[in-house]
């Protein structure tokens, strides 16, 4: 299992899902209606690095993070 | 150094402590940025969520690039509610001459703008509404939508 | 609004007055560059002539390009001598957002250094040695010698 | 009788000086071996604006300023 958490204003509490690779989150995620507006516009992060492709393996235990559109300061 | 505080920033404590500390490192050049929250649109205050892990990281990336420019780089932001007319957020930068300084503070605050993993609402009527039309897709956003 | 002391700035003072002006007038940005004297080169302290006339007339013309983008403008220079790890000038920008406030301290900082009419000494072992080959020739400079 | 003056690190007092124009300023002024090295970094104003050209005229009791290279801050 994987866990996914979503940040900021996205407000939903983290999931856990079965997923070998990003690719699998993906498909699980757009299953859901309420987090599609939200998928577009979200950068990802792995383990709490920014990934910039859905090729990546994922294992047991790995967190996997959504990242909304951002303004600071 | 990053700094992270619940509520506004106390900027004048801030402010000295980090001019002592250039002082004595003998930098030459100390250009501070602030970024205080304007009454307009009816807000009572803008209130943020700082994701801390990845601002940690973004914020030590720049720290490094200062570095091999022999700057160096500070930063305070808020957590949570800050009211109209004080502040969430400062970045210093520190240089021995002047160039680098005025180029980091520009290219940091943009980046800072642009990247760093900091969510923004606008509290009115004590109700939290995401500012969702002043916000920007982290580069390479939308990787989960594309399959 | 441009002020002179003589000897070193209170620069967290200045500041302070400073940053609450801006806050009372709504601004959401303000950097403030502060330029220290190094210990370097065996130097007790910087001393500082300024020609307060030309220098009133250079800063209300930046004044007036500030307030053209919405923007305002502050400095501070010290007259005389200004020891080692203290500072002699201080300079700041106003403005509702970052852009315009991130440009002109860049333009206002640099434009300064290579027009304002101000000249530095260093001074070893209490002597004043004019800081020539660290100046510069303000814009059309050698006029009297082309005849 | 127009005023000359030199500013910071010239280090020379006010000389009063017959002039109708800067031209005539600037032939005076580069007889003074002392102020030659001066001359060809020195910005000029007139009654302290600074000026581009030497078409300027001058009257009686206007004041000639010189402005060496400067190094503020």
């Amino acid at each position: 299992m994987v866990q996914v958490e979503f940040l900021g204003p996205i407000g939903k509490n983290p999931i856990a899902l079965e997923a070998k690779n990003l690719k699998d989150v993906a498909k699980e995620l757009q299953k859901d209606e309420e987090l599609k507006k939200w998928l577009g516009e979200c950068a990802v992060a792995v383990n709490d690095r920014l990934v910039q492709t859905l090729d990546v393996e994922l294992k047991e235990g790995d967190r996997v993070t959504l990242l909304p559109p951002v303004c600071g300061g | 150094m990053l700094e992270l505080y619940r509520g506004e920033l106390d900027v004048d404590k801030i402010f000295f402590r980090w001019r002592k500390w250039g002082e004595r490192k003998n930098y030459g050049a100390f250009i501070t940025f602030v970024g205080t929250v304007r009454a307009e649109n009816d807000i009572e205050a803008l209130s943020f969520d700082v994701y801390e892990p990845i601002l940690t990281q973004w914020f030590e990336e720049w720290q490094q690039k200062a570095r091999a420019k022999g700057a160096y780089l500070m930063m305070a932001h808020s957590i949570g509610d800050v009211p109209v007319h004080t502040s969430s957020y400062m970045a210093a930068v520190f240089s021995p001459k002047r160039r680098v300084a005025l180029e980091l503070i520009d290219e940091f605050v943009e980046d800072f703008k642009a990247n760093a993993p900091i969510w923004k609402y606008d509290v009115i009527t004590g109700k939290r509404r995401y500012a969702r039309e002043r916000s920007h897709k982290i580069v390479g956003s939308g990787l989960l939508a594309d399959t």
